[in-house]
């Protein structure tokens, strides 16, 4: 059984139907799909849009070895990791995790590590851009 | 040798560059650089102090001894998704 | 902060993108997505479709008992439950779940609540139809 | 009384019927009911020990008492997802 990967860092936007679809077509039994998206409101500030900045090469190595490590701990069919660069607009996706297996555990369990692995280790930086015109780079993520 | 130091997100915006370069004496460690850089901008040492470094495959420990002429990512706490 | 729910049992091809798009647009930041498919291989023996027959009314009435407990448990924006009935082709989706919260782990642990408390009580068992033209109910769900 | 009994999946299968009318005592309780489909389907007693008995608006205890002229479903193990 060969296990099928994408991995893609993307100015454009996510097509999430797409990706949903390839990692159905394993007909493992179980996708699990996590989506982030532009949170509208943070602590009383409207965000109007986030703008993603990445170390491209690292961040895409460091994805590569995210995936080896969560394949070792589950039996993932296929899995999808897209996260997008570049300005997003409120309610688009920001990134799209993806993993089809033959049991809904490891799906759930596989995804939400994979997810929560980007965000410690990745070199992706957002910058919130505000109602009023300010903007701001996000140092750090909270942990959850 | 000399060194040369990409910048990403907050410190690209407050350093005003994308990389530039530094002097550094031969067998320089990362945390060596690390306080160069700081030299170089005093009112960011904070942010310096919070970065880990990186080269363009893998994040590197700070005791490691850089290349000569390599290119050194300084990478703040990230906060993708 | 109205809680936008669709709950569904149908006999049509479930509209994936559709679910998807009406979570995301609760732009909460976190949206969590449960897919189960046909899986080709159980045991191995190789399973053409699956009919799922159900006490509709029954079903209905407990799906909005579960959703009920996890907007109790979790603070959720917006959740979907769709589960199809008769007959499923390989590769199509049988249950989609779907949760949009404000931050990821809530997302992925009120998703899993649904499916895992769906599989435990919702009246609507599968059917097994094999390539060899033999036919099987399932009767009980393994716990994952 | 009479009750309305209605079968579902391996369940319809087996009996032939997706529903069929039971009498039985007033104050039959679930427990009851049960034991009076295992007798008319001896073959099938394991499965009809194995269900669980519902209204059409929720579960219902094996212990309670059914209501004159009510229907009561009869849940095999699920098996949805």
């Amino acid at each position: 059984m060969s296990i099928t990967v994408q991995i893609k860092i993307t100015e454009d936007r996510i097509a999430i139907p797409d990706l949903e679809a390839f990692l159905r077509e394993a007909e493992g039994g179980a996708v699990n799909l996590f989506v982030g998206t532009t949170r509208r409101v943070t602590e009383d500030r409207i965000t109007v849009e986030l703008s993603y900045e990445c170390a491209r090469e690292l961040a895409l190595a460091e994805l590569d070895r995210i995936v080896s490590e969560a394949k070792v701990k589950w039996p993932i069919l296929r899995v999808v990791v897209v996260h997008r660069v570049g300005t997003v607009g409120a309610g688009e996706a920001s990134v799209v995790i993806g993993v089809a297996t033959a049991h809904r555990v490891e799906s759930f369990e596989a995804c939400r590590f994979l997810i929560d692995e980007l965000k410690k280790r990745v070199p992706i930086w957002k910058k919130e851009v505000y109602e009023d015109g300010d903007t701001e780079w996000v140092t750090g993520n909270s942990p959850s | 040798m000399t060194l040369t130091v990409e910048y990403y997100a907050i410190l690209k915006d407050v350093t005003g560059l994308s990389s530039e370069s530094f002097e550094v004496p031969d067998g320089c460690t990362g945390s060596t650089l690390l306080v160069a850089v700081s030299e170089r901008y005093p009112k960011h040492a904070g942010l310096v102090a919070s970065v880990r470094i990186a080269n363009s495959e893998s994040y590197i420990s700070n005791e490691s001894t850089l290349e000569p002429d390599s290119t050194v990512l300084l990478i703040p706490p990230v906060s993708g998704g």
